[in-house]
Parts: C-alpha cells; structure tokens; sequence
C-alpha cells in the first residue's frame, strides 16, 4: 500500500479551510500559521489515502498529494 | 428642518436626490458609484419610489426617460463606461426634452481604466458624447456637500427646462465623507403641466429659453414623443429644414440662452489685478483654492475660477475675467480638457498651463499647483 | 486641523477603521472629511484611508502628509512613502511591517490581537490606538457608542480597549 | 350614400392616413385586428393606453397612427422605456409594437430580461422576416438560405424563434399567429388585455415584408396572403411532425398562458417589506 | 523532500500567483478542473488556445492567471470579441471565460446570437448568483428572495436559468455542473474540446461567492461545498420532479450534445457560394 | 492599376478599404451608411474575407476588435446612433491599441433626427465620446474621391499607430455618386509583427510616436489584453499612478505627437494677405471653395482652409494660418461644433462666424457662405 | 338575405389588390384609377355575401362593407 | 457644366433615373457628379435627384438651378420650390403636375405611359426625354446599352425610346 504526502505551498494557502472540510478522512487540520501571509495552513494530521479531493478543491493550487 | 450628517458624496447624492423628490431610479452597478445605487435600493422602496437593477445601462437609462414620461422624476447613476453605453439614451433624452437626471461619478479611464481611482476625464464625454446637434446641462460638484446641493439643482434645471442633466463628480466625492447639511430649506421646482384643455404645444415654445408644458401619460393628450425630427405637436416630420433647424435651434437656445439659471462660477480675487489665473472644477478646486490662497498670501497677484456649470458655459464672462492675466493654469485630473475652453477664452498670447495628473488615485497637491504658479510667473 | 491615516492590506478592515473614527470624530462635533484609496478587488492590494478633521469647515482634505499614521502592513507602507516621511508619528505594527524610519514607533499589534483571540479586529485597535493618542478617554467612549451600534460589538470594543491600552504604553505624548 | 366610417378609424389619427407603408403592407392588417379586439372589448378611446415602438416599419404603427399617447424610442430600446413607464403609472395599459430586428436583434437583451422579470408589458413583434426600414437585410429571423442584400448568397445563420424560446422562459403568455389567421390574432389581443391582465403577455404576428420579401418572391400581397393560410397549422402538430416533414409550414398558436403576478405586484409586495421593516 | 509541482501550476503565469480572489473562492476549482481537463488531453501548452473574458471576478480566471494568450474586454463584450478572434483565426480554440452578470445581464444579447448562430466557440459561464467584482448586488441569477445589497428586502425578481433556456437554441452542447461536480466538470471540459469540436458549446459552473453569498449565510466554503454535493441531482430527475418537490436541489448535467456544423462552416459554404457565382 | 469609376462615397469606402488590405467587416445597418455593409457583403466573401451583420453596433465594434486581434485588417461602419452605441467599444481600442476603422456616414441629429439626411453634427462625438482620457484619430472626407483615398490612409495610421480611426463622411458623399479613380498605386502599410524571439513590448515603446509591434494570437506570445490599466506587457495595474500617467501620455502622444503622419489641411489663397478666412471639412468644403474663388475674384482677400484631420488637430498651424485675418468664417453642417476650434485657435478680437445650417437635406450654397463673408467685412 | 354594399375610400386605398385576392366571391376588381393617387382601386362587380375578409385584411382602412 | 434635375413622389424611381442618366454620362465621358434627397421610407414623401456634369472635374455639385428639370409628381415639387424658379427649362407632367410657372413646359408623361402599358417605367421616359433633349441620340444609344443590363430591359427601352418621342414633340431646342 502506497503511503502519501501532503504538501502544502505556504505562499499560496489562503487558509480558507477547503481542504479541511472536504477530505473524506478527515486527516488535514488547519493549524499552521504561515507568518509570510498571516493565514493558518492545513497539516496533515493522519493517514492520507491519496484521493487528491483536497488537492482538486484546494482554489489556490496551494495543496499536492504524493503518493511516497 | 436643516440636519447635519457625515456622508460620502455617494450617499449625499442619494439625500438630494429623494429631497428633491426624485421617486425612480433605475441603474446598474459600477464602481465608483455603486453606493448611490445601494442606499437607493434601501431608501427608495421605503418612500413607495421605484428602484429597479436593470440588466444593463442601455436598459437603465431607457427606463430612466420612460418613468420620467410616465411623470415621476427619475435618475440614474454611473460611471465612465455606463456613461458610454448611455450616450445613445441621453441623445434621445435631450431630443425629446425629457427631463433627467444622471450623475456620473468619474473614475480613472479610459475603457476599464483604473476602476476605483479618481478622475475627471469624462468632461468632454458628458458634453459631445452623443452624435449629432444636441445641448444639455453638466455640473460639478466639488464635495459632498455641494453635491447634495448640485443634485436638487440637476433635478430642478432637468424640471425647469425640460432637459436631461448630468452632474460630474468623482471617486474622491463619491467615497469621501465629509459632513453634510442636508434638509435645508431648499427651492423644489415641479414639472410643469399643460392646461387641461386648449391648444398647446408639447414641443415647442414661444420663448425659446423656456421648455414648454410637459403633458402628463394617460390623460388624454394623446401625446407623440419621437426622436426623430417633430413639428411642435409631436408629428414627426424628417423631411423639412425648418422643422429641424427650429427644433435643434429651440434646444440649443433653452441650453445656452439660459445661463443665468445654471449655477454660477465661485470667483476669488480681483481679476482686475490678476496676473495669474487658477480655473478648475471639481474636486481638484480644493487643493487649487489653497494654493490660490497661499499663493496670494506671498503677494501673488491672482484670480481663482471654480465652475460649477461646465455646460452651458459662459465663455463671455470667462473672457472677462481672463481678460488681464498673463498665465492661466488649469489643474485637473485629466490630460486636459477644460484646458479647451480655457484657451478658446482668452487670447494666443495668453500662456494656458495644464496641471495635469492622472492615475493610482492621486490628487493634485496644493503644492504642484503652487510650483506651476511660480514657475509661470518667473517667465 | 489634524489628521489620522490608517495604512494596510485589502481585508484588514482599514477602511471600516477610518469610518469609525471619522465618525467618532463627528459625535465629537469635529468637521471631518475621510478619504481612502484602495483597489478594485477590495480584497489584497493596499489600502490607505485617512481623516482629516478640524473646528471649522474642512477647506482641503487632500493632504500629503499625517499627523498620526497607524500601519498595519507592509503592503500599504511602499505606495505612500512619500507622505508618511513627511508625517509626525508612525505607528507600525512590530512584525507586519519590516520598513524602518525615524518618525516610526513600533507597537506589538497583531501580536496582542492573536494572543486576545481578536483576530480580524486589528483595524478597531488601530481605532483605539488613534483615538487614545489623538483626543484620550472621551474619544474612546463615543467610538464605543458607535462600535455598539454595528456588528459584533462584543469583540470589537474589547479590541477598542486593547488599542487603548497599546497606545498608553507606547509612551508618546501627541498634545 | 356617403362613405361609413371604418372601424378602425376611432382608433386612428385622421390626419395621418395614408399610412407611408408601402401598398399591402401587412402591419395595416394587424392594426385593424388590435383595434376589432379594442371595439369588442368595448374601449370607448384609448386614453388608458400606452403604446412604446423602437425604430423600424412596424415601429410607425403607433407613431403616428395610433390615437393614444406614444413613446416612439429608439432603435431596440422600446421595452426599457416601456418598463419605465409601466412601473411609474402601473394603473396604464403599456403596449409595445416594434419589429423583429428592433425587439430580438438590437433589442435582445431587454426582451429576455423582461420576460424573465414577467414584466407587465404587452408586446407585439412584428416578424416581416427582415429589417424592412432599413432596406431588406438580414434579421435574426430571416431563413435559412433566403438572399437578402446583407446574404446575397442565401443567409448561412440560423434563424431565431422568437415565440418559441419566450416559452420556455417566466412570460405569462406567449403566442405566434400569422397575419393570415385574423380572427385568432384578434382573440388573442382580446386575451391580454381582458383575461391575462398582468405579467409578460408577448404576441408575435408573422407578417412577411411586402417590398423586400414578398414581392422578391414575384408574389403579390393577396397571393402570399392566401400561401400563409395553407402553410400555417397548430403548433402542437407542428412540433409532432419530424423535421423534414415540417417543410414550409409555420406553426401558430398560444406557446403559454398562465396569469402569475407579473413583476408590479411582487415589487408591491417587496415595498410593503421595505415599509415595514 | 522539496514541494512538487501542483499540475495546474504549468497552465499558469507563475508571476501572478497568488491570485486575488478571495480566500475559498471557487474560480480556482474551476481553474483546476479545466487545466486537469488539458492534461488529460495530452495538451502541453496552451498556445493553440484563446482566452476572452469580460469584467467580473470570474473574468480575472484568463486574465491574468492563465498561461495562454488572453483578451481580457469590456463587460458584457466577451462574446463578440471572442466571434472575432474565431473568423479571423478559425484554426485557434476560442474559449470565453466570464460571469453570469457579464455573459447573461449585460452580454445576454450576444449570448443569445452567439447560440443562435451556433458560433464555435467555448463558453464557461461561471454563476456565483451575485455580481461579485462589484460588492455583491443582485445578478439576474441570484435566487427570488435572496438579500444582496440592490435588494436589502429580499430579491423580487425571477432568476435565469441560462443553461435550461440555451438547451433551447441551436447551441451544440450545453451543460450546467455545479463546482463540487469536479470529475463532471472536468469531463465536460474535455467533451467540448475533443469530442464536440464545433458549434457553440456552453457550461454553466454553479459556484456561490464565497464573499457576497456564502459568507453572509455563516457558512464556511468547504461548508458550501458540502452542502452543494448534497443537492446537485441530475437535471432529468430534477425536471421529472413538481415544481413544489423541487427544494433547494440543483439540476446538473448535460442539457444538450450535438455535433452539427457551427457557423463556421457553414460561412465556408457561404463564401464557396460567392466564390463560384 | 488605376480605373476611373462612377462610385457613390459608400461604394468608394468598400474598394477603398478592400485597396487596402481589409479582410474584416462587422456592421449593423443604419442609414445613410448601409450600402457600405451591401457592398462588403457581396465582395468580401469573394476575396475570402469575413463579414458577418452582428447582433447590434455593441457587437459589431467588439468583433472588429477582436478580428483585429486575430490578424486582419478590420473595419465597420455606421451613421451618429450606431456610433453612440460603439463609444465604449472605440474607447477599448484606444486602450488596447488596436488597430480598426470606422466609418461614420453622418446623418442630421440627434437621436433619430433626419435619418436620410446629411449633417456634420458627430465631430465632437468622434474625438470626445467616450469616457477618460483617450485620443483617437479622426479624418474626414469631402467626397467620393477622398472617401476612396483617405480610407486607405485610414487603415494605414491605424496600423501603424495601433489605434483606432474614424472616418467621416456624410450623407451627401455617402449616397452621392461621382467619378473615382481607385486603384492608384497607393502605399499599403502592414501591421509591424513582433521579433520571434526575445525582449520586446506589446505595450510600450521608446519612443512614444512609435506603436510597438502588435503581437499575433496563436504564437506563443501569450498576450495580455486588457482594457485596464497595464504596464508593458500587458500585466493589469490598477493601482499605480505612473503605470497608468505612462500609459495614457504615451497613448496621447502617439496621436497628437504624430500630425505629420495625418492628411494634411488644403489651404488656398495666401494667409499673409487675407482678411478673412474660410475654415471648413467635409462636403461643405466644396460649396465653400466655390464661394473661396468667387469671391477672391471679386477682389476680396481670402484664404480658405479645408481639414482633412479633425483630430489630433494642428492648433499651432491653425493660428499661425489665422494669425492676420480679422474674421473667419466656418460653414458646418451643425450647429456649430468645428467653431470651438477655431475660437481656439484665433485672438478673442477675431470675429468668428458661423455659418451653420442642419436640417432638410439641404446643402449651404456658395450663395450663402459669399453672403456672410461680405457682411463680414462690411463691418 | 341581406345585401351587402362595399365603399371604397379613393384617398387611401393603394391599389395593393389584398381585397381582390381574399374575397372568397371573387367579387371584387381592381379596375378603377383613382386620378387622386394614381392607384387602382378595387370595385364590387357580383354579389357580396358581407364575409368582411376584404375589409379586414385591406391594410388601408380602405374598404368598408356594410349591409343594405 | 450642365445639370439635370428629376423630381417626383417616392416609388416613381427618381433615383433609378438619375442613376441611369449619371451612367451614360460617364460612359460619355463627362465628369458626373449625382445627388439625391429622399424620405427615410423611400416609400412616398419626394424624391429629388439631379446629375451635374461636366468636362472637367466637378468642383461643387451643390447647385441651387438646374438646366433642365423633369418634374413627374407634385410632390416634389414645392419642397424645391426655388430652385425650380431660377432653373431655365422644367418640363412637367401634365396630368400629375398642377403647379404652372413660366419656365414650364407641359408633356403627356403619364399618359402616354399608361397608354403604351409602361406603368412604372415614368422615369426611364424621363430619362429619354432628359437625354434627347441635351445629348440627342448618342446618348440615347449609351442610356439604351445601360438598360440593357438591368433587369426588365425590354419594356425600359421601349420606356425610353417613349421619351425621345416625346422630347422631340415638345419642339424645345436646349443646345
Ligand atoms: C442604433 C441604431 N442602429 C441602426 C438603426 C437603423 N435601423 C432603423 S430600423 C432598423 C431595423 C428595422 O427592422 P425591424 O425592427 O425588423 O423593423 P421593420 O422595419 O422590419 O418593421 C434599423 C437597423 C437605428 N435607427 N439605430
Ligand atoms: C459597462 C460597465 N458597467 C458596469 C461595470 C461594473 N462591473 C464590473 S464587474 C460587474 C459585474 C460582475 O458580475 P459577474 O459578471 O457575475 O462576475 P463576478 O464578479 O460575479 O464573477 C460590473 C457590474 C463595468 N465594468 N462596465
Ligand atoms: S488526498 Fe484525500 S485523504 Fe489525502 S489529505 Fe487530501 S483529501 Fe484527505
Ligand atoms: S484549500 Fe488550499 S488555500 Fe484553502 S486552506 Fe487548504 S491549502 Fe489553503
Ligand atoms: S418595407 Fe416592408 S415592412 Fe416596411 S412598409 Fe414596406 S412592406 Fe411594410
Ligand atoms: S467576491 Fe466572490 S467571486 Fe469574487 S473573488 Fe471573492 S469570492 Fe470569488
Ligand atoms: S365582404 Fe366578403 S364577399 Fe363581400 S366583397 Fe368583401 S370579401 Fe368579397
Ligand atoms: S386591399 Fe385596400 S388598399 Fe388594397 S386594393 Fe383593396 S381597398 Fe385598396
Ligand atoms: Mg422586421
Ligand atoms: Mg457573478
């Protein structure tokens, strides 16, 4: 089983929290200040199963999800 | 009863507008003067006017000459590109002598331009932005408070003479706020009607400085309003020189045969003594008034000109006034157009000297105005 | 006649800033004119709303410099340079802002509101800030009267206050 | 014995006639079917009329002809102005007649917005097949393959159907009828002023052009007119038929008749809120 | 391990990024959907490709986020600017990217004659129910009853259902998909530029304002979004369902997918017509 | 090769324009200008190119814009309504740099006025109509013959200027039907293309008379168009005072900066001597010649000065042609509209005199213009 | 049974012929000149059953029937 | 320069005439220059035409009299009233034509028309007898060739040859 990652472009994130909410495992939490921008980030805070909604929904090309 | 009130020039519009019994506004969103048509929306209902978004400004301004027929004193409001779309309305408007009113709150152009940045660009658009032979009014307004006042005066010269009015100001009136006093005791003037019963004339007057009785919808008058060309009565007639040359001559005439009635120049100085002129309007008269007054207090001879009417304009008394100066300069937020008219006063010799600056929301300083004086007066 | 500037990010409220004290300033009984620049979007860009206000009827708000400026961002500070080296006091926020100038103080602004869980109010302590330095505790106290009157009143008079207490100790007398 | 006085002529300005159409014209056709259905619906004058035109041949039949108060506006802009008026004196009947150039070319916009809005508007569209003021060039509505002086080689656009897309939108009523079908054109001017009262009521006559169209195809008026009345058949059976067996038949009847509030009754409706609250 | 590049990320002018619309505004989806959509198709650049838009949030999509040329024009203007990019460069993919006030209040007229004549090209209508550049006022769009800022009392106007009314006209392909239908989107993306190359072919993507629409109901924009799946049904259940059943649902899918000749060829005909004769 | 023709001023528009490499029609129709569209119709097919009638003149101005885009030399027409309707469009093109000609066969105005008539009412409408800061070229034309022609250096200042051109004809030359001669060997000026490769500007130059080169769609450039303020490359910035004062200076100056690239004013008789003067475009040119020679040989000292370029216009020359004379007379079509200028460009001793006539169909007779000037100078 | 009477007015009938074409008699011609317009204008020349077709469909307001 | 008026009622093919005579005039080689006036409806109202040419280039073309008016309706003829006054010769129809003036000389036009069954081609009979009059049969010869690539050439030539006849009857001698 493939593992991913989840990465996150601090200078894009708007925390707009899309990710958060739609991701069906609910494994991203908006808890990263980015200090460049002052918005909070998503982090990966559980197993990721790769099926990329976060990174479709995500409006500012901010998230990719990679399979490791 | 007189109130005093903190609004930006947007809101005051609106203030005026229903003092001076403005009950139909239709219009389109556009920055800088949305606001005007959102506290529209809110008030306008409230005192049983109508208020209509209309699909776009072609719409807008059409529907604007149909409620004004239909008897209700009615505006609209834009900016630089509804104004553009609207030309073809306001021909009409002024064609058929319906009275209106639009205010045009300038932003940086042209086209998109620079959308919530000031300018006074739409000058020479607001005179001759229609085709052919046709006269109207334009004011400006230099803040909030004058455009509360100009807006009651736009809807009163619009009643009196039977014309569509548009007032100019800009994105620094129209989103600056400023206090206002609002509710003085100010002259309304109602539409004339024709008599119940008589002869009468719908499109033609005796006195061509006076619009003739404006017949009311649904009253039996069996009223004929056209654009094209008409005899008195309304019938069209696009055939007959006299018919055309009497009507656009009448129009013409009811426009600048009527000077007197349009709000008058504010003039500072002795222009006798003058050797320097500023002439300005809108809001770039502010910084302009305090360089003038700065200017005179270091012994400057000079002479301050704000327009408030820029259409009719009274190049006579302009003439008068530039008679003796050496220099005129003419600050504005534009490359220059009131420059023209400035030039077109006075003679070749006279040095006309643009202050001219455009863009990134700006103003003209008190001391760019006060540089160009100086500059001109070492010449 | 005096004048207050607030600079900033679209999105930070400056403009809702400068309404606030305009009008806190007008209850005063002051003459006020407010103006503001800002971009088409509303949201990013700069923004920048000042007030300029006085006994008597404003002739000129069009000015070129401030007595006071509050700065909110680095974003707002580079378009109006110009103006803000020619202002008397700058107050800028310590981590927001990066440019340094002789006229500057700098205030732990964002930080505070982060830490008072007021984040999106920073424009209401800038306010308080304002009003505090400019006219002192009856300013504060008609600004409040106005911030109750308006959305979430809760949280914006408690970042009213903070202002207050941020330009208390920032230890400049503006009189 | 002297000449009777035409029926329609309570309803016209003596001092217009002739009208400046050209001989057979269909516009007059319609006229006499408007005013049959005022002089049965017992309209003594029409002083509670309002009647707004654009700019085009069936633009003059209010301007000048009729004996009402017009707004004759410019060139596509009739139903704004109509709108304006009908939203300042709602106690007014407002009627729009223009073309199909004006209301479905340069007009468009207004006309869908309108319809959309259900705006309480009658609207008549003259469809002569082309824009017959301006000389017999291509309308939105000319056929396929027709030559006109703007498609000398035979229109390549596809047409639009104007009575057949209002249907699908928030108008109250929405019908086509031929010139030809007089009695059914009649009933149906009856129809929006007496049963459907409110909303937008929007009636198209198909009544080719004279000069450019009919007389192009070597026929004369009274010849196209008895054509028109064998090609024209219900628009149920017109819309059962197959497109190739629909060949050159025009189908005619009432797309829509429904009487929902019109726009003025929930602008009412809105301004009791406002009062309100 | 350094961050990879997001795949949409070749299809974009990197200078421009971030974008400025707001935090969770749905434009980016789209702009997701549509770049997948050209991955998928083997496309490596976007040289082929034009983009026209007019003025409104939705309209910065092209201009300037997309890698590709762009004529970014006047409100409402989209459509014709777009016509003639198409006649003069008919070997150039022309896709309009715009809002519903611009493509269907101001530009409603040239959206109707642009399907009319079944104009080649690509419209993506993006219906956020709100004019969203200008502060959110009502669209011709926005629900019945909804409060923006031109209707404070709640909205009295009938909104415009531009897909289900453009299934009407001679308009090849047109489909509406809601911004949380992402694969559907994308599909549809790749069906009008590979399977359906011609004619007019119109998507409406139903995608609130995150400012004017969502903020203002105190929902979140992965809220909305959640709230969006649950209520997408496919527009033939939709239409199948009376008018009173319907709730809150939004019909999605394909109203419409032929493949006939657009104007373009059928110009080419036209001109082989007037070459010959 | 040059053939001589019996051509209406529309028809010469049509070969005149085809002459000149125009592959791109877009009208809506409107008398007097139609017969432009019905002529391009049959022949533009014919040579392969695209006309297509649009939807209304929004439409049609926008398509123009975009096939100019595209590659092709692009062109519409129209009379004053039309023209109303295009101003944003035009306004667009000024912004964008875009290259078109419109043709406005001026009719009497305003609003529906005397649709088949003539008139000269749309001059100010074609330098000022449209919102902001803008500065486009107007020509006009006296008759067939210069219709022809001056459409050809219509498309050429257009190309090379990137900008639009108006053209301004009337409804006399439009439907008045003379001998042409077409097919001189005219210079063609082709749109300057980009380098393939490295540094270059779509939007800016150097040196401010000078158009960049205009980039091709569909090669790579990946253009930025936009009617908003931008900088070089076509990047929107809405906010800075110099992206947008650069911007529109230089689009300024690439009009008003570029006179000796515009058809320059006939002037006959000698400026030194005169007493009075004759100012004049269009149609109304060759009555007022007539007038010019009887007169002159009747002794009284004349010069007479016929504009082909209404704008940008040559103030300075304008002056220095007027500097001597005590009365200028200026016929127009109109109410008066060239006036301004000249009232510009002359002392406010000067004594200027219209002659203006609108209405009818009806010419000014050299009759008429003789008379005015011998009043003139009885005083 | 009635007769029926058909009144032509010179002054604005166009000669366009309508009326002749749609009488379901054929009793209608276009057979006399009216010096006034230089149109031909049409006369009854059989019975008229009063159907009014000619009436109502004469674009004019030209022809008027009525009954005896 | 010489100039040639044709004036009638709108559907009489004024303009048609004029183009025709401008046609052979060219063909002649004359410079030509050709002005109409007409209604918005080309339907009723008056139509005024008229050709000046010359053997130079046409300097003005806007005359106030012409040398030879054929007048074929009322209509058209008090809108022009002045013009016809100073013109030399006017031949007028002598039925439609109420109107008198001295310089008017009467021809059987219409009738002759109606009578040879040429309704509708009144102006190509004006044109003839506008041709014979100024030009003789030379032009007639080039008029006849013009016609003969317009639609209905039969019944036009007959028309025209109808106006020579009735040029020649009218015994005015314009050289
Ligand atoms: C803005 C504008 N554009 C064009 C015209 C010219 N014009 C007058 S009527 C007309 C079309 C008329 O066609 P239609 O509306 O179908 O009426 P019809 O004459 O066929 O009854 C046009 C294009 C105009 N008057 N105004
Ligand atoms: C002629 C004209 N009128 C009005 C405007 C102002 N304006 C800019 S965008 C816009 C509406 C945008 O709404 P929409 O097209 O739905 O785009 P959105 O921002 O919602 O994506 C308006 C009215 C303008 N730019 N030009
Ligand atoms: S890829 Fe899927 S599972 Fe993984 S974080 Fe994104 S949404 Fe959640
Ligand atoms: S969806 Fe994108 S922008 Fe929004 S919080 Fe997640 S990563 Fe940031
Ligand atoms: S041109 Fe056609 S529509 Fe117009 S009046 Fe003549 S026949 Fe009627
Ligand atoms: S206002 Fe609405 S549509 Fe515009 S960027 Fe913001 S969320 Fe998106
Ligand atoms: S009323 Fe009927 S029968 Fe009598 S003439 Fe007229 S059409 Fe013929
Ligand atoms: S239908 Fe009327 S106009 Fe036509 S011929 Fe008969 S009476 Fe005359
Ligand atoms: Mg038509
Ligand atoms: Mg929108």
């Amino acid at each position: 089983m493939v593992d991913y990652r989840v990465f996150v472009d601090s200078q894009l994130c708007k925390g707009c929290g899309i990710c958060v909410e739609v991701c069906p495992r609910g494994v991203l939490e908006l808890s990263r200040l980015s200090p460049r921008t002052g918005y909070m980030n998503p982090e990966l805070v559980g197993k990721c199963i790769g099926c990329r909604l976060c990174m479709w929904f995500c409006p500012d090309f901010a998230i990719v999800v990679e399979g490791v | 009863m007189a109130r005093r009130m903190l609004l930006s020039g947007n809101e005051a519009i609106v203030y005026g507008a229903l003092d001076a019994g403005c009950r139909f506004y239709a219009g389109y969103p556009i920055t800088p003067s949305s606001e005007i048509m959102h506290l529209m929306a809110k008030e306008m209902p409230r005192v049983g006017g109508v208020f209509i978004q209309a699909e776009d400004e072609l719409a807008a301004i059409n529907m604007v000459i149909g409620a004004s027929w239909g008897g209700l004193k009615s505006m609209t409001a834009t900016s630089g590109p509804g104004l553009s779309l609207m030309q073809e309305g306001i021909g009409y408007a002024v064609m058929t002598e319906t009275p209106l009113v639009i205010v045009d709150v300038m932003r940086t152009g042209p086209a998109t331009g620079q959308a919530t940045k000031p300018a006074q660009g739409d000058l020479m658009q607001a005179r001759w932005g229609r085709h052919g032979d046709q006269y109207l009014v334009v004011l400006a307004a230099q803040d909030p408070q004058e455009a509360y006042d100009l807006v009651i005066e736009a809807f009163n010269i619009a009643e009196e003479l039977r014309t569509p009015v548009i007032l100019l100001i800009d994105e620094f009136i129209g989103h600056g706020r400023e206090v206002v006093v609002v509710g003085k005791d100010v002259v309304i003037k109602n539409r004339r009607l024709p008599p119940p019963s008589g002869e009468w004339m719908p499109f033609d007057s005796e006195d061509p400085r006076q619009a003739s009785p404006m017949p009311l919808l649904g009253k039996g008058y069996y009223v004929l309003v056209t654009g094209s060309t008409h005899n008195e009565y309304g019938y069209r007639d696009v055939h007959s020189f006299e018919t055309h040359y009497r009507l656009v001559k009448r129009i013409k005439e009811k426009i600048i045969g009527n000077l007197d009635k349009m709000p008058k120049p504010i003039v500072l100085g002795k222009p006798d003594d003058a050797e320097t002129a500023i002439v300005c309007f809108g809001s770039v008269c502010r910084s302009a008034r305090e360089a003038f007054y700065k200017l005179r207090e270091r012994g400057f001879r000079m002479v301050f000109v704000r327009l408030r009417t820029l259409w009719p304009l009274d190049y006579d008394h302009l003439s008068r006034i530039l008679d003796n100066v050496e220099a005129v300069i003419v600050p504005e937020l534009s490359l220059g157009q009131l420059i023209h008219d400035v030039r077109e006063a006075v003679d070749t010799s006279t040095r006309v000297i643009g202050v001219n600056k455009v863009g990134g929301g700006l103003p003209i300083y008190p001391s760019e105005i006060i540089k160009v004086v100086k500059e001109a007066c070492r010449k | 006649m005096a004048s207050i500037a607030f600079l900033g990010r679209g999105g930070q409220g400056i403009v809702f800033a400068a309404t606030i004290t305009a009008e806190t300033l007008f209850n005063l009984g002051y003459y006020v004119a407010q103006l503001q620049s800002y971009g088409a979007e509303v949201r990013g860009g700069s923004v920048l709303a000042h007030i300029v206000y006085d006994n008597k009827t404003i002739e000129n708000p069009f000015i070129e410099q401030y007595d006071l400026a509050i700065v909110l961002h680095e974003a707002g500070l580079k378009r109006w340079i110009k103006h803000l080296e020619k202002s008397k006091t700058i107050i800028v926020d310590k981590d927001l802002v990066k440019t340094r100038m002789d006229n500057m103080v700098t205030a732990p602004i964002i930080e505070n509101v982060a830490r008072e869980k007021l984040s999106g109010s920073e424009n209401i302590v800038a306010v308080g800030i304002a009003m505090q330095l400019l006219l002192g505790r009856e300013a504060i106290a008609v600004a409040k009267s106005i911030l109750e009157k308006r959305s979430s009143p809760e949280k914006n008079i408690k970042a009213l206050e903070l202002g207050t207490t941020i330009a208390l100790n920032l230890g400049i007398n503006m009189a | 014995m002297s000449m009777p006085i035409h029926p329609s002529r309570r309803y016209l300005r003596e001092e217009t006639l002739p009208t400046a159409f050209c001989p057979g014209c269909y516009n007059g056709i319609v006229m006499n079917a408007l005013f049959q259905a005022f002089k049965e619906m017992g309209v003594e004058d029409l002083r509670d009329y309002v009647f707004v035109s654009g700019i085009g041949c069936s633009s003059w039949i209010p301007s000048p002809y009729i004996k009402a108060d017009s707004i004759h506006t410019l060139h596509g802009r009739a139903i704004p102005v109509a709108t304006g008026v009908k939203l300042s004196r709602p106690e007014l009947n407002v009627v729009v007649i223009a073309g199909d150039g004006d209301l479905a070319s340069i007009g468009g916009n207004h006309l869908l917005h309108a319809a959309r809005r259900n705006m309480d508007l009658v609207v008549v569209m003259i469809n002569n097949l082309v824009y017959g003021m301006t000389r017999g060039q291509l309308a939105p509505t000319t056929p396929r393959g027709m030559k006109t002086i703007t498609t000398p080689y035979g229109n390549p656009e596809n047409p639009f159907d104007v009575a057949r897309l209002l249907g699908y939108t928030e108008a109250n009523y929405v019908a086509r009828w031929c010139v030809c079908n007089y009695i059914q054109l009649k009933n149906s001017f009856k129809e929006v002023f007496t049963r459907i009262k409110r909303g937008f009521r929007f009636i198209e006559v198909y009544a080719p052009c004279i000069t450019y169209v009919v007389r192009r195809e070597k026929k004369s008026p009274g010849e196209k007119l008895k054509e028109l009345m064998r090609r024209c058949i219900p628009l149920k059976k017109y819309y059962s038929l197959l497109d190739n067996e629909r060949g050159d038949k025009i189908p005619i009847g009432v797309y829509k008749a429904e009487d929902k509030p019109g726009f003025l009754e929930n602008y009412r409706a809105y301004i009791r809120k406002a009062m309100e609250g």
